[in-house]
């Protein structure tokens, strides 16, 4: 498979990208594990690419006041690695761990996977969890776009064409929370038939804060509202229970040769309630 | 025996593997080489109105654009050559490019050949085909109906062929029995997935008439054969070279379209042409697996003994037949009916059925895993009706080691066998009865534990060639060897078969270092090449070492015989007063008179004193044909836990027992076992090709078929029983397909056995927890079937 | 790959402007994203060349679009054939105007497709999802301008 | 449209005149004659294109050659400058190939894997090949291999510090 002809610039900074970009039918590449097997399918044929991944100013894992930012261009494998990651966000150690494989994750970004919007990726969902927020960068500035605003449909974000996403914001979480993340995986491609993550805080063994999101069930990820309902609780199973059956009332589930509706709706619950469970449990 | 005979040695090809010097069919380079893409159809079934190639010519880099109308008076059609008889088989003629209809999604259309891989597949795009779409039919039992769309004019509802096979009385036997169960099975159709993708290159010398075809093939020699037919090329102007092979797995056995077309090219253009397939092109246009619906019976007394067992299969065949299609689903397939099982009655019907889908041939195992499948699933069920314990039920039935040779109903003889024995050491390895507590206690804590135990025995070592012509296949099954010693005394072995991961180049050359007693680095096997190699009929139906292996053994003994003539001679003694020792001939009772093999060796080949009557040299040629085929068994045993709650199957532990006769290499067998069963497993759990009812192939990547991966597989515990065969002179049977033979059903059984207490009785292979867990849901509604 | 949807959307306009914007291709095509261009053969055949696909996901479909059926101000019947290099896609379609109001119409919309070759083969995960948020932001879009059209 | 890059590969620096659509692997296998670099799917599933980039194994049929200009490529052929690598020995040792073409990419993936992680579980081991398929070996004896390579590299190192 051999991708249809294009031009390729190698940015040599985000200017020169973002300058680049203006061009029509033009796309990003940063790490490329998303785009390159679509360009080869051509079930993509930009005419131009613009390759951000070696940005240096793109990449890096700092803690800032209100919690972690994360460049774009970071690659899963330096998220494994992160010392400041490990401590700070568990969560997403944990999930990285199981995106893709060793090869893939040592070139894909967190910043273009989320930007390819896969909407059986395991990342957005933990954005939404943490509730992330994500700069966008044109040659007109800068904007800030709440993951729980930014995607909008299968492969669709908020993200202009003339946009890059160059930074995830991470805001600290509150004190004594713990996250969990549970997922079933489709046999051949490994991504989620259903994935969920779990944001949960207790004070005094009452849950202050719950947050649910969903990756894999229908065709964008989402935040459940049934979560707040844990809230005031104790955290205990049939709170949870209840949260999660709540979680995926009325969602049209994805149904396809890997699996029906009901299948992946009922993984869901299972998915919900293990990955609160799991969250409760770590909330101490 | 010698002293490698059963060692373990490391093999001997991996070196060149492992530093990546090892030259694949797609690492042919040539002076001057040019790319072919092929365009397939976009429909699965349609007439084309229009092929318009114009724009395609005239782009960049293009030299050649061929389609159908070009192709079709100069070439011949791709052969099917298994013509089963007696079943009125009817093989309408398979275009190497489709020029009036297309008849599965990846039906060739044109082939474009250009300056590089880019611009022949650029120039794709600018083809421009007009379809008719017609209706689609993928299912063979649909497909087998009046009123389904029809794919070939010749061939009425689709049915290719309709072939019987019968022994004693079924059908009184199940008039008369006081058991009876029966399934309809869908054994679903499966991607064979060779890690290497399919490939050619062809090189044509036009002052020579020459012409050259590198090839992914499990047997250059058939290769060369069936191109000589399609291309109209005599036979000894074709060389066809099967260089590093990357799996077949009987993908890479038939003769295809694109290799022809490759050769047509580069015969037309004088230009060497390269096509390799991508994994999705393969997924499409290399042949599929299985694919069989079935009704099946089994029936017997109250206390378990078995008496009849009737089968109606629709086997699909897809758009065409392919080279050995017809031979599957029938002569390895319903002959083996009976397994290991004194079954007296046996009636079977088989249908093949075109279907638009992509061509279905031999994968791993071909048949024989459908027939244990079927027999091990109905075994089970009557043991469940019974209400006795499947092993007990198994023993009961099982061919008794003193009834051998053994003609089962169908008509074939067993060649040897101790099934017992093989089902006694699985069983203690476990300790069934241990399990079968810890089951009963899990079920109380609502865990849910399965055993599935298979004991099976399948039919391998192809030939002989008497009756390959009987059952109507289109070639010999002997195999063929030169053995040739060059005059410092290393040695080359020149073989028939084209080994590609089964490790005969080191299996081989233990047998002959053994037969010389030289070092085995003295000895080298070649294959691959049909210029250099004796006439082989190829690597498949675990044949090789039971059929070349012996071919090898033999020329070597033949070897030895005239170099033992020479010794005598020059020692001048009585060659009955020789001994072989130490990889020498000794005068007995005189130690210091002695000929080494290596001065043999050299004295054959400068033929300065050789007896008279003796030609110079020390070279021989076997061709040999067994007696009959080899029938390796044994038995499988899986232990699963499935949860309920997810439909999720965890495998526990997994034991094979197989017996293949003596081993000459244990760990190679060991490495055919493992992934033989891996195989299996794949298609117990997860493999299966998925199409939509236009004929749209929706498993179309690695994204969709589940190929096993290393964490989705569980450890094998491998053991063995040994008896050898009568039916060639190493004793051995094969063993490159039992593990995917016995393994589905040993998983299968297990899962159901797990479910048995939620009232699940059958499932279709992949138990995918998709499915586990709707047939929980449905069993727990009372609905399971 | 088969796909069928189906919607109903009201819209604030009479039923005659409805039908009117209906059988404008130039107004449909401009509701309908990436086209790239629309040529009329006749009053019921047009060409269509439209990207299909979101995100980085696009292929370029060369479509021929048929009305028929028509019966001016309730209902027509469209179908699409549409061919992409290795790819190829049927839809059939049908509309249905019901007057709710002076001032409201319901749209009923149903679509059906059928997709062949390398987008069924290896597109099928990518753009199932795809072609329904088209599909319905197609109808979407078209409802909202024939509203805001009348204001 | 062509452009020249530079590419070290196997410690030399090679300058290659690519399309921008050029694939790394097509780049290796067909400019640069290293065809122990295989391809096997098209959806960087498979792993036999696996490749150390700067000492990463990555998938070379799922980067552009354009993209990871100026970096440092090792290939199968490369990874050991004399004798076998003890990964490439404990392939042989423990039969952890059958017909070889995913063996180039599994034998670079364990390379990074054991670097990452000097003593891996069984369990590890797999998780870490899930990026490599193979049809022949049913996988058991490459986890024995790397398993067994793990433990030759952790004594090697060992050795090399007691030295």
């Amino acid at each position: 498979m051999i991708p249809a002809a294009f031009e390729y610039t190698r940015a040599r900074s985000v200017a020169d990208a973002l300058k680049a970009l203006g061009a029509r039918n033009t796309k990003v590449l940063c790490g490329g594990q998303s785009l390159i097997p679509l360009l080869r399918f051509r079930l993509a044929e930009p005419k131009r690419l613009v390759g951000i991944g070696h940005l240096s100013q793109l990449k890096g894992i700092t803690r800032t006041k209100g919690g972690v930012r994360i460049g774009a261009a970071t690659t899963y494998r330096e998220l494994l690695e992160s010392k400041v990651l490990q401590s700070d966000f568990p969560l997403i150690g944990e999930v990285t761990a199981h995106i893709g494989d060793l090869q893939v994750r040592n070139v894909g970004t967190i910043g273009g996977g989320l930007a390819h919007a896969d909407p059986a990726a395991d990342m957005p969902a933990v954005m939404l969890a943490l509730d992330a927020k994500f700069q966008l960068q044109s040659a007109k500035g800068k904007r800030t776009v709440a993951a729980r605003e930014f995607f909008r449909g299968p492969f669709s974000t908020a993200m202009k064409p003339t946009e890059l996403l160059t930074e995830i914001q991470l805001p600290a979480l509150p004190a004594n929370a713990g996250t969990a993340y549970a997922d079933f995986e489709q046999l051949a491609s490994g991504y989620a038939l259903v994935g969920a993550a779990a944001v949960v805080a207790r004070s005094q063994g009452s849950v202050t804060q719950a947050t649910l999101a969903f990756t894999g069930l229908s065709d964008t990820p989402f935040l459940a509202k049934s979560a707040g309902e844990l809230i005031g609780t104790k955290g205990d199973a049939q709170a949870i229970t209840r949260v999660a059956e709540g979680a995926v009332e009325g969602v049209e589930a994805n149904d396809d040769i890997h699996a029906s509706s009901a299948y992946r709706l009922h993984l869901a619950k299972v998915a919900a309630r293990r990955a609160l469970t799991e969250a409760v449990e770590r909330a101490k | 025996m010698g002293t490698l005979f059963g060692s373990g040695i490391k093999r001997r090809e991996d070196p060149r593997l492992i530093t990546g010097h090892a030259t694949y069919t797609d690492d042919v380079k040539l002076p001057g080489l040019t790319y072919a893409a092929i365009l397939r159809s976009t429909y699965a079934h349609a007439r084309l109105k229009k092929v318009n190639v114009a724009r395609a010519k005239k782009a960049p880099g293009v030299v050649a654009v061929y389609t159908g109308a070009d192709v079709k008076e100069r070439v011949n059609p791709v052969p099917c050559a298994w013509n089963v008889p007696n079943c009125d088989l009817k093989t309408p003629p398979h275009p190497l490019l489709a020029h009036e209809k297309v008849r599965y999604a990846g039906d060739g259309i044109a082939m474009v050949v250009a300056e590089s891989r880019e611009e022949a597949r650029d120039a794709l795009d600018l083809i421009d085909v007009e379809y008719e779409p017609l209706p689609a039919v993928v299912d063979p039992e649909m497909a087998a109906q009046p009123k389904a769309p029809q794919l070939h004019a010749e061939v009425p509802s689709n049915v290719a062929f309709t072939w019987n096979v019968a022994g004693g009385d079924a059908d009184k036997a199940f008039a008369e029995a006081a058991v009876k169960v029966d399934l309809r099975i869908v054994q679903q159709r499966l991607q064979p997935t060779a890690m290497e993708p399919r490939a050619a290159v062809a090189s044509f010398n036009p002052g020579a008439g020459q012409l050259t075809l590198w090839v992914t093939s499990q047997n250059p020699h058939i290769h060369r054969f069936l191109c000589s037919v399609m291309l109209k090329v005599p036979e000894h102007r074709i060389r066809v070279i099967a260089p590093e092979v990357g799996g077949g797995f009987g993908s890479k056995i038939p003769a295809y379209a694109d290799e022809a077309l490759v050769c047509f090219a580069a015969m037309d253009l004088k230009r060497p042409v390269k096509w390799t397939e991508d994994r999705s092109e393969n997924y499409k246009a290399t042949i599929h697996g299985r694919d069989h619906v079935e009704y099946v019976e089994l029936c017997g007394t109250k206390d378990g003994a078995i008496t009849g067992l009737r089968a109606k299969v629709y086997a699909g065949l897809g758009g065409y037949a392919s080279t050995a299609a017809p031979g599957i689903p029938t002569i390895l397939h319903g002959l083996m009916y009976s397994g290991p099982y004194t079954i007296p009655n046996v009636k079977g019907t088989v249908y093949g059925v075109y279907t638009t889908t992509t061509p279905v041939d031999a994968y791993r195992g071909a048949g024989r895993p459908e027939a244990t499948y079927l027999l091990e699933r109905l075994v089970n069920l009557y043991a469940r009706k019974i209400g006795m314990d499947p092993v007990e039920l198994r023993r009961k039935n099982l061919i008794a080691k003193d009834k051998f040779p053994y003609t089962v109903a169908t008509g074939i003889t067993y060649d040897s066998g101790d099934y017992q024995a093989a089902l006694d050491k699985a069983l203690s390895i476990l300790d069934y009865q241990a399990f079968r507590a810890e089951q009963a206690k899990a079920r109380k804590q609502g865990r849910y534990l399965g055993v599935g135990v298979t004991t099976y025995c399948e039919i391998c070592g192809l030939g002989p060639s008497q009756v390959a012509g009987a059952v109507g296949f289109g070639g010999g099954l002997y195999d063929s060897a030169i053995v040739r010693v060059y005059p410092t005394g290393v040695v080359r072995a020149y073989i028939g078969g084209k080994p590609h991961g089964q490790g005969e180049e080191t299996t081989f050359a233990q047998i002959v270092a053994d037969e010389f007693g030289i070092p085995i680095e003295n000895v080298e096997i070649v294959a691959g090449d049909t210029e250099a190699t004796p006439q082989g009929w190829g690597t498949y139906g675990s044949r090789t070492t039971a059929v070349c292996g012996s071919a090898v053994k033999i020329a070597a003994q033949r070897v030895k015989e005239k170099a033992k003539k020479l010794a005598a001679h020059l020692l001048e003694a009585n060659e009955a007063d020789l001994e072989w020792r130490d990889g020498k001939f000794v005068v007995r009772g005189s130690p210091d008179q002695a000929k080494s093999f290596a001065d043999l060796a050299l004295m054959a080949n400068v033929a300065w004193n050789m007896p008279a009557g003796t030609e110079p040299g020390l070279e021989a040629t076997a061709f040999f044909d067994p007696s009959n085929f080899v029938f390796p068994f044994g038995a499988h045993i899986c232990t699963v836990e499935v949860v309920v709650e997810t439909g999720q199957v965890k495998i526990l532990r997994y034991i094979a027992v197989d017996d293949c006769g003596p081993q000459i290499n244990p760990m190679i067998v060991e490495g055919q076992v493992h992934g033989g069963v891996v195989q299996g497993v794949g298609e117990a759990l997860q493999e299966i090709a998925v199409y939509d009812e236009d004929g749209q192939l929706l498993t179309g990547t690695m994204m969709d078929y589940a190929v096993p991966k290393a964490s989705q597989m569980p450890k094998i515990e491998t053991a063995h029983t040994v008896t050898p065969t009568p039916v060639n002179p190493l004793g051995v049977k094969g063993i490159g397909e039992t593990g995917t033979i016995a393994s589905p059903p040993t998983v299968v059984n297990a899962v159901l056995d797990a479910l048995a207490p939620l009232g699940v009785v059958h499932l279709d292979k992949p138990l995918t927890p998709a499915r586990v867990w709707a047939a929980i849901q449905n069993g727990k509604k009372g609905g399971a079937r | 790959m088969r796909v069928e949807f189906s919607g109903a959307p009201e819209i604030a306009a009479p039923v005659e402007l409805v039908w009117e914007r209906l059988m404008d291709h130039k107004f449909v095509a401009s509701c309908a994203p990436a086209v790239e261009s629309v040529e009329a053969v006749d009053d019921t055949h047009f060409k269509v060349v439209s990207a299909f696909g979101v995100g980085s996901v696009k292929l370029q479909f060369a479509l021929n679009v048929e009305l028929s059926d028509i019966q001016p101000p309730r209902s027509a019947r469209m179908s699409v054939q549409g061919n992409a290099p290795g790819s190829a896609m049927h839809a059939e379609s049908t509309v249905e105007l019901e007057p709710l109001g002076p001032d409201r119409t319901r749209l009923k919309w149903t679509a059906s497709s059928d997709v062949h070759g390398r987008v069924a083969t290896v597109g099928a995960r990518l753009l199932k999802g795809a072609a329904k948020k088209i599909t319905e932001g197609f109808w979407k879009k078209f409802a909202r301008r024939v509203g805001t059209a009348r204001k | 449209m062509k452009q020249s890059i530079t590419l070290t590969v196997n410690g030399t620096d090679r300058a290659v005149n690519v399309e921008s659509r050029a694939l790394l692997a097509y780049v290796l296998r067909d400019q640069l004659d290293l065809t122990g670099t295989h391809v096997g799917c098209d959806t960087s599933q498979c792993g036999a294109c696996t490749v150390l980039l700067d000492g990463h194994a990555v998938k070379s049929c799922t980067l552009l050659a354009v993209q990871v200009e100026g970096r440092a490529i090792t290939t199968i052929e490369g990874l050991s400058a004399d004798g076998l690598h003890p990964v490439q020995q404990a392939f042989w040792e423990k039969h952890g190939l059958q017909c070889g073409f995913c063996t180039p990419g599994m034998i670079l993936t364990a390379v990074d894997l054991l670097s990452q992680n000097p003593d891996p579980s069984e369990a590890e081991i797999r998780h870490g090949l899930e990026g490599n398929y193979c049809r022949c070996t049913g996988y058991q004896n490459i986890v024995a291999a790397i398993g067994a390579a793990a433990a030759a590299l952790r004594s090697g190192k060992r050795a090399g510090a007691a030295a």
